[in-house]
């Protein structure tokens, strides 16, 4: 029992998180924005040649083999940048899926291309025009689609960066695979980055909002020396606190695959959520007026942050998860860790 | 003490009701703050609601108004929101500057500035805040100096909401050299007016709203000068309490989100989950206990009282209805909450989003929450400052 | 519409604040406790000298024939007061039912005498030892008992001037009554009063603390010129400044005994009761440690609003009756007086 | 990296477990706190636990432990609330004394106290409060001198929980005339030293846990100061980090509770509130949050690192957690919520009310929740003071 990251784990995440602060600012995003832009190529091909894109393809796909734990803070780092590129879907969420069914299919040899996927829980499939592929799902089985071959009708999200699809398409032909159980472990996956990019997001907005508060006066002093300040900006890093160890642990069980694992997802996925909601909501409140304009970052974290809430399955489907888990087996400390219980 | 209305309030009801029907735009109008064409068909509502009497209902007659009290207005603004009438665009005019002009303004500045702002022929941006006094309008820097009958104003203001398309704007300034609260004045200046210049402040929701303002030696008449040299401070306060406690957010405009967001948990049927019925119910409930405090209070004011400190109590109230209100409407569009009102699947009874979005800025603006409980605390409690 | 008290009904109310603050203090209430008196008769000799008692009883019954809305500050004071005697559970809920059942019932005749009472929502019945007669419910009917024909089972309450009990009787013979609209009645009466006590409890604790961060001091100066402190106290007198009007109007509306009047007596009776859980945990935080000892006045009024909170119906009870009044009629801003709405 | 339990910590666990089943009082325990009595069958458990060498798992053997690590510990504490055992009445000693005896003490005076302490000998009580001292400790007037091998106590300190029936006391004072962090000692004083006055304090729930204690010419050796003269404040300040953050509040605690609000949730079957399910779901969630932040916190502490300002983060976590827990079952009994334990229709499962009022003292006590977020604003955020 040891609850830490490996220097591996930790090296990685801090590469992805250096990348991602230079090659994601604000100017960067704004730039995108102006002219229209899905895709910054310049970024994604540094994400590309950093390897971010193969850590959970498996080692016969020509990935690194690596797990969810390896991904999370990945996914987190993606989240703290507000990161417009679909790499948590794709690389995260989607591409195991495929690699789950055929590791040697010719979209996963580019590292560079993007899948997205369609599973039931969601209603639109995000950054379904730049795929190469969609993973579709219908009664259980997997069909895989390029953009060509379905209709997509596009379904504007508040957040500027989010390329929502709605996917028009007809299950028709050989599936790739039959197994249900595949879109039960992306919907894992799927609740499970969301959550770690909410924590990401939820930390920098805190991050923001303190830089800000300790620069900006009122009344004669920085506004981060009123008490009001400091007890919103400490409320919400304490729900900071509390989600990311839900995350980490719901990450390195999420093998379990079972009601336990699926439980501990589930509450990484609410607190998360709730987290990034209070944190880009604090934020916006510290910078007042400022932090409704558009020139200031705030607003592209509390967007994203709304947005995330619903994706891969709202407050509510994940509350039922972890009232199911209860129902199924005994709570107590002796279940903290699933199995731990002795059965003695 | 009946909580009951009379027959001469409701037959005034009925009035409004059936006028509000007769005259009500056959679309709703394209928002007020994202285009000039819709702030125009903004100012052509306005028009409209003075032709029939109805833009200040509580005015004085020669103003423009009916003469009405503040029970009848509250009940021309249930018709008002119950109707689905569009955002009234002068607000800051009408609700903000005219109870202050009504109490420091000479005779002649009402005659000049009141018909106009109730017509819509003109209408007001405010122009409180500065890049470095936002909370803190002790601290405004902006100058007012007198040459002969002509004041001269020069200084940057910001988040001035409706100045990108506005006629006019009222705002706060001081004598060179004078501090904190003394020295201030309230002076009114055209928005064409040269040396003014107005830069857009695009909001989160990508609209223009707000704007800042360069006034550089802008020459207006004394005459646009509300009270004495020196009195905006004092003014100013008075008209902040109105802001916060009662002219800015009529109970109805909550009532009305209430009951579109009751329909809409009711037309989930049997899958609605109870736990959002619950924060239905809340919603709603929260709407209403504004409702009857704001009728509690203009009972007060009509039998002579005076709005206090209570005022912030208000703004807190509403400000944090408004939030959950709509919060529980995403809850319960799940997926579908973050479209924006032209995606084809987004929800078409209400823009909620676009009502979630504004409502977050409830707790900033006409003084931040934070502002608020301390008064409360020091002024309703008499805690120590 | 003019949605204020008379001079007449404020000046009444008047009375009983200052009569309960002067005969109800901290060391009155402690010696009843060290002494383990159910009432203070000199007390409560005074409450019924000054009439307090006949409120709301018909003038045929030697009442003053007023109604709710001339009781409900007097709850309202009752509550401020923390008061041990059953005032309002007599005066203004159990004496109306048995008044419109008898009204020359010779337990009316005395107005020193209490009444309690036995609705089917509370499974307990509070001061049931002490009262001339107890008004008991049995599908639908109304009993009378005196306390020495029933089984009292002492049900001990945190709150240590609350005297519960539970009753074992027979509903043999006549009923009284057997008109069920009576409880109903009774119901919106004990739910509007119960809101009442809790909406005077509040701003009580409100002041009590506001009293003690005004001389207590940390770090140099008064507690209560910390920001947390205030923002703490403004929070719950917000919540106390939109309870009240809630109760008074529900008040004034109850006698319309319609779906709209019921919901608003809930909605009085699940606010007033949030505001008091909240008013006086936040005088415990402000009072620290001695808002915590037995000495300091706080712990009677909290443990006052733990137990109002569940009597006569819980928020459960009453946020399905705010439900059923929304599911039964249209909401809007038409409707926010019953039938204010035209039906043009 | 692997969420799982080595063969040893599960034999461990198993070890533990049996021995619980094996020697678990077979009625619970009067209250430590209310009587005489209720204090001296804790500290028969305690003898009970020492003989068992379960008493203070993590210390070195020398001193009555197991020299086992956090993981152990917090296996053990999870064992202990499966099991329902009696509360520790020597909390004050092994949780918040001992880790800073072990770090600042001579090897004389660990070899003096924490032997008896580990047995239960010796039950501690904490004395740092003072009346005009609370959360403000630096304010502390209580005073200690010198007087050849001998410190002379005096002063009046407060809040003083368990020193009604325990045996000594720790707590802070300072060299006369010495100014905020300062000059300050950690002493230990018995409590029935001659010019001792122990004044028990009654709380809210009628118990007489907490204790004013008045100190005249109380003379101890200089052996019973913990660290250098003027040490005080850094070693406590060490002590009160361990406090909030992790010994005082194991997750286990919590999560027990969870248990067995699940269980009375679930007891209700389909009539059930859906609203109230919510509510226990979040608890369930929280206790489980605080168990995972502990276990990664325990992880860092094994490889080496500190407890910072976070722990700052434990201590608003686990006070809220356990109101919010409390409330939620409370709320599932209904009416009979406020039935006190002896009532014959109160709640038999758990004593759901006095956790309740026990959990209201959690945001007051250990540094109130308001300094904590100070704390974690200008010491984790950086922001000004």
């Amino acid at each position: 029992m040891d609850f830490r990251f490996t220097e591996d784990q930790l090296m990685m995440a801090e590469t992805a998180r250096k990348l991602l602060a230079d090659t994601a600012t604000s100017a960067q995003l704004r730039t995108m924005l102006a002219n229209g832009m899905a895709r910054d190529d310049a970024r994604w091909t540094k994400i590309v040649e950093t390897g971010l894109t193969l850590t959970m393809l498996p080692e016969d796909a020509g990935g690194l083999g690596l797990t969810e734990a390896d991904f999370v803070l990945i996914a987190e780092a993606a989240g703290y940048a507000a990161l417009p590129e679909p790499l948590v879907e794709s690389a995260g969420i989607a591409a195991p899926l495929l690699a789950a069914i055929a590791p040697a299919h010719e979209v996963l040899g580019d590292p560079a291309a993007t899948i997205a996927i369609g599973h039931a829980i969601n209603p639109y499939v995000a950054d379904a025009d730049t795929a190469a592929a969609l993973l579709l799902h219908h009664d259980g089985a997997t069909y895989l689609r390029r953009p060509d071959e379905v209709r997509l009708i596009r379904e504007e999200s508040l957040d500027p960066f989010r390329r929502l699809f709605k996917v028009e398409w007809e299950p028709s032909g050989e599936p790739l695979s039959a197994a249900p159980d595949l879109w039960s472990d992306a919907l894992d996956r799927g609740a499970l980055f969301m959550a770690a990019q909410c924590a990401g997001l939820a930390q920098r907005a805190i991050d923001i909002a303190v830089d800000y508060a300790k620069t900006r006066e009122q009344f004669g002093k920085p506004i981060g020396a009123y008490q009001a300040v400091k007890h919103l900006l400490a409320t919400a890093q304490v729900q900071v606190e509390f989600a990311k160890p839900v995350v980490h642990a719901a990450a390195i069980g999420l093998a379990q695959r079972d009601v336990f694992s699926r439980a501990r997802i589930s509450h990484a996925k609410i607190v998360a959520a709730e987290a990034a909601d209070l944190a880009t909501r604090t934020a916006l409140q510290v910078h007042g007026a400022m932090g409704y304009s558009w020139e200031v970052d705030v607003h592209f974290l509390l967007k994203r942050a709304l947005a995330l809430n619903t994706a891969w399955g709202g407050p509510g489907f994940h509350r039922e998860r972890v009232l199911a888990r209860l129902r199924a087996a005994p709570a107590g400390p002796e279940y903290g860790f699933a199995h731990a219980g002795m059965e003695a | 003490m009946p909580l009951t209305y009379t027959t001469s309030q409701q037959t005034f009801r009925q009035e409004a009701r059936a006028w509000l029907a007769a005259h009500m735009p056959p679309a709703p109008l394209p928002h007020f703050d994202a285009t000039r064409d819709g702030f125009e068909a903004h100012r052509a509502w306005e028009r409209t609601l003075h032709a029939g009497g109805w833009s200040v209902v509580s005015w004085p007659k020669e103003y423009g108004g009916r003469g009405l009290d503040l029970i009848e207005w509250l009940i021309f603004e249930e018709e008002y929101y119950r109707a689905g009438a569009p955002g009234r665009v002068n607000q800051n005019g009408i609700c903000l500057l005219a109870p202050t002009m009504m109490e420091y303004g000479t005779a002649e500045q009402k005659a000049r500035f009141l018909p106009p702002m109730a017509s819509g022929e003109e209408i007001w941006a405010q122009a409180w805040s500065e890049p470095q006094a936002g909370s803190d309008l002790a601290h405004i820097r902006a100058t007012v100096t007198q040459e002969g009958d002509e004041l001269v104003l020069n200084g940057h203001k910001i988040w001035s909401s409706r100045a990108v398309f506005a006629d006019w704007a009222f705002g706060l300034f001081r004598t060179p050299g004078s501090e904190r609260h003394r020295g201030m004045s309230l002076v009114f200046f055209p928005l064409n007016a040269p040396g003014v210049t107005v830069n857009a402040i695009r909001k989160m929701d990508g609209h223009v709203g707000f704007a800042e303002l360069f006034l550089e030696n802008v020459r207006v008449p004394v005459f646009n000068r509300l009270g004495e040299d020196g009195q905006g401070w004092h003014i100013c306060m008075a008209t902040a309490g109105f802001e916060r406690g009662l002219l800015l957010r009529s109970p109805a405009r909550y009532q009305q989100a209430a009951a579109r967001l009751v329909a809409l948990y009711h037309a989930q049927g049997a899958a609605a989950d109870p736990v959002l019925g619950q924060e239905v119910a809340r919603a709603w409930m929260n709407a209403e206990a504004y409702m009857l405090a704001i009728y509690a209070m203009c009972s007060r004011l009509l039998a002579g009282g005076k709005i206090g400190p209570e005022a912030s109590t208000n703004k807190i109230f509403w400000s944090e209805l408004d939030i959950h209100l709509h919060r529980t409407a995403l809850a319960l569009l799940g997926p579908r909450a973050e479209l924006l009102p032209d995606a084809p699947e987004a929800a078409h009874d209400h823009d909620w989003l676009d009502g979630y979005v504004f409502s977050l800025a409830g707790p900033i603006y006409a003084g931040s929450n934070e502002i608020q409980r301390n008064i409360i605390a020091e002024r309703m409690l008499g805690l120590p400052r």
